[in-house]
C-alpha cells in the first residue's frame, strides 16, 4: 500500500530518533504488522536508488540519513555555515568592542564574564575588529576597536551612530534594569573612550 | 451552582456589543459595530456608530479596563464628525485642502480592515508551513559528530541586544567589591584640624559631617582617636549618653607629635 | 550529472535551514552555476513522485519536509507542537510591517488603531522582525522590517510571495472600490514602500 509507505518514511523522516517496529505498530494501530513490515520493505527498496539519502537501521530502528561518500561535503557545510553568522559569544564580544572601543581582552572578559580571547581571532579575520593601539598599563595589553567593514557591514555612518541602550529599551519596551542604562563608569555607552590619554596608538 | 450567577452577568452586557477582550482597539470595535448591523462601511450613520460606542465605552470606564485610553480618542473623533454633519456644508466650490474626517476615518477603517484579513491569510500560510515537518537536528548530529554551535544573524538589532544581553548578566554577577579611594589617615588629621581651627570646640557628630561613606566615617574616628592621642583635642561628654564635644588643645610640651602639621 | 544532484539532495537534507543557490554555488565551487541549476531541477522532478517527502522552496532556498497531508500522522510523534502560537494582535501587527516593511512603531499604531510597542518587543524577540534602520525623521524612529526567520515560519520563499490583496476580497466581505484600493501613499498595501527614499537602510 503505496500511502501507509509514505506515512512511514515521513514519520522515520521526522523522528529525532530511529523508530522502532514497535513504534511504529503503535502509531499506525490500525494496520497489520504485515502490512506494515511490507511498507518498510517497499521503502528499503526505494532507498536503493541513487541519491544522497538513505534509509538506515540503527539502534533497533529506521533512520533517513545522508550517504557516507557525501560526509565531506556536508561536514563542509557546517563549516561554511560561518560567513553570514556569528556564534552567540563572537556576537556578545562585537557588541562590547563596538561600544566600549578601544577595549583590551581583558576588559571584555570582565563586562562578559567569560574569557573571549578565542573569539578575538575570529572577529580579526572577519575584519570587523582590529587592533587600534595597546594599553599602557601592566602586560600593555592589545586594545580592539571596530573597522570600516563593520561600520558597512551595519549601515552605520560612524560609531556615535550606534543606537543607544535607552533607545533600545524604549522602542523594544522593556524596561532596564535600573543602573545599567546611566552613564556609569563600568556601563558608559558613550564613546568617550575613544583616543583616551590612556592609549598608545600604533604607528 | 454558578449558572444563575452567570445569567444575570450576562444580561448585564447583553444588549451590548461583546466581550469586552475580544477587541484590540478602537478600530476593531468600530468595525465590530458596523459588521454587526450590516452596515454600510462607505456610508456609515455617524449619530447611530457614535451612540453605541459611547455606550461601549462607559462600560470599559465602569469596568476599569486600562485600555480606554486608546478609545477616546476614537470618541472624539466621532462626536467631531457628527458635529460636523450637523453644521451647514462649505461651498463645494470652494475647495479646501483639509480632508473630510468621515472620509479620513472611513480609510483608516478600511485600512484596517485589509490588514486583518491579510493577517488571517499569513495565519493560513502559517498552518500549512507548521504541517510541513522538518528534519530534527539530532539526526544531523549523527552525522557530523557534533552538534555545530548555534548562531545568529549579524545585524544592527542582533548586536544591540547582544549588548544589552551582556549588561544585564554583569548586573546580575556579584560585584567585586573594590576598596573604595581611602583618605589616609594624615590628611583627614588636617583637615579635621583646619576645621577645629574656625572653632575652639565643636559636636562630635559635626565632624563626620563632610563625610557619606562607611569607609571615610572610619577614617574619621580613628583620626580622632589618633588625634587624642597626640593630645591633638579633649573630648568631653556632659553625662552618660550626653552630647559630646570635641576642644582644640594647645600644643602640649612633651606629646608626641604629628609630622603631618606644618605650621611646626 | 546524477552525482552532482546526490551532493545537492544531501546538503539540502542536511542544512538546518534552508539552502540557498548561492550557498550551494559556494559549497560547491567548482561546478558551474548552470550545473548546478539543472541539478536542482532534477531534484525537484524527483521529489514529485509519490513519497512522504516534498522539496519546498521557502525563505530563499531549498528545504526538504515532510507532505503536508501527513501531518496528523507525524503529529503523534510528539507529544506537542513546540512552535507557540502568535495572538491575533501579534499576527496583525506582523501582517502591517510585512506588507509596509520598513515601517516605524507610530505608523503601525496608526494603521492599527491602538499602541503596539509591547507586541513589537514579543515579535522582535521571537526573531520574526527585526530593526532594518532609522526613519529620517524627527526622533529618528526604528523602522522594522521581517526577518529570514519570518519567512520561514510562514512558508515564504520572499516578501513578494506574500498573499496579494487582491486575494483579500473573499475575507473582508466587501470589495475595494477604486479609489480605495489604490495604491494611495497612506493606505498601499503592495510592496511600494521597501527601500523609498525617505528610509536610512542599515543593509
Amino acid at each position: 500500500m503505496s500511502e501507509l509507505k509514505s506515512i512511514i518514511e515521513a514519520l522515520i523522516f521526522a523522528s529525532p530518533e530511529p523508530v522502532t517496529m514497535k513504534a511504529l505498530m503503535k502509531l499506525l494501530e490500525s494496520e497489520p504488522k504485515e502490512e506494515i513490515e511490507s511498507a518498510i520493505a517497499a521503502l528499503k527498496q526505494d532507498y536503493e536508488r541513487p541519491g544522497g539519502l538513505q534509509l538506515v537501521e540503527v539502534a533497533g530502528g529506521y533512520q533517513i540519513v545522508t550517504k557516507q561518500e557525501f560526509h565531506e561535503w556536508v561536514r563542509r557545510l557546517f563549516h561554511e555555515r560561518t560567513t553570514q553568522k556569528l556564534s552567540v559569544a563572537a556576537l556578545e564580544t562585537l557588541a562590547v568592542i563596538a561600544y566600549r572601543q578601544p577595549v583590551t581582552s581583558p576588559e571584555i572578559a570582565d563586562v562578559r564574564g567569560v574569557n573571549t580571547a578565542g573569539v578575538l581571532g575570529t572577529l580579526v579575520d572577519r575584519k570587523l575588529i582590529k587592533i587600534v593601539g595597546r594599553k599602557a598599563v601592566v602586560g600593555r595589553p592589545f586594545m580592539y576597536g571596530t573597522t570600516r567593514e563593520f561600520l558597512e557591514r551595519f549601515g552605520l555612518n560612524d560609531i556615535t551612530d550606534l543606537p543607544k541602550v535607552e533607545d533600545m529599551s524604549e522602542l523594544l519596551g522593556f524596561d532596564l534594569p535600573a543602573g545599567v542604562a546611566e552613564p556609569a563608569p563600568q556601563t558608559a555607552l558613550p564613546f568617550d573612550a575613544l583616543g583616551g590619554d590612556e592609549t598608545e596608538p600604533i604607528h | 451552582m454558578a449558572e444563575p450567577r452567570q445569567l444575570e452577568f450576562e444580561s448585564i452586557i447583553g444588549d451590548l456589543p461583546v466581550h469586552l477582550q475580544n477587541f484590540d482597539g478602537p478600530l476593531d470595535l468600530l468595525l465590530h459595530l458596523i459588521k454587526k448591523q450590516e452596515l454600510d462601511i462607505y456610508d456609515i450613520p455617524i449619530a447611530l456608530i457614535t451612540r453605541q460606542y459611547l455606550e461601549y465605552l462607559e462600560l470599559m470606564t465602569e469596568l476599569n479596563l486600562d485600555t480606554v485610553g486608546d478609545f477616546l480618542v476614537m470618541a472624539a473623533t466621532l462626536i467631531h464628525i457628527k458635529s460636523r454633519t450637523l453644521l451647514p456644508r462649505p461651498d463645494p466650490a470652494q475647495d479646501d485642502a483639509e480632508e473630510d474626517p468621515r472620509e479620513a476615518l472611513i480609510r483608516r477603517l478600511l485600512e484596517h480592515q485589509k490588514f486583518k484579513a491579510a493577517a488571517e491569510l499569513l495565519h493560513e500560510k502559517e498552518i500549512a508551513r507548521s504541517a510541513q515537518w522538518q528534519r530534527p537536528d539530532t539526526v544531523v548530529n549523527d552525522v557530523v559528530g557534533s552538534a555545530p554551535e548555534p548562531e545568529v544573524e549579524v545585524d544592527l538589532f542582533s548586536l544591540m541586544a547582544a549588548f544589552r544581553q551582556v549588561l544585564e548578566r554583569a548586573k546580575q554577577r556579584p560585584k567585586v567589591m573594590l576598596p573604595p579611594e581611602q583618605i589616609p589617615i594624615e590628611t583627614r588629621i588636617t583637615q579635621l584640624l583646619e576645621r577645629l581651627s574656625e572653632t575652639d570646640a565643636c559636636g562630635f557628630e559635626d565632624l563626620f559631617e563632610d563625610v557619606q561613606t562607611r569607609s571615610g566615617m572610619v577614617v574619621t574616628f580613628l583620626a580622632l582617636l589618633e588625634m587624642i592621642r597626640l593630645k591633638l583635642i579633649r573630648v568631653f561628654q556632659q553625662a552618660s549618653f550626653g552630647a559630646i564635644r570635641v576642644y582644640k588643645r594647645a600644643q602640649v610640651d612633651g606629646a608626641p607629635t604629628f609630622q603631618g602639621m606644618t605650621h611646626e
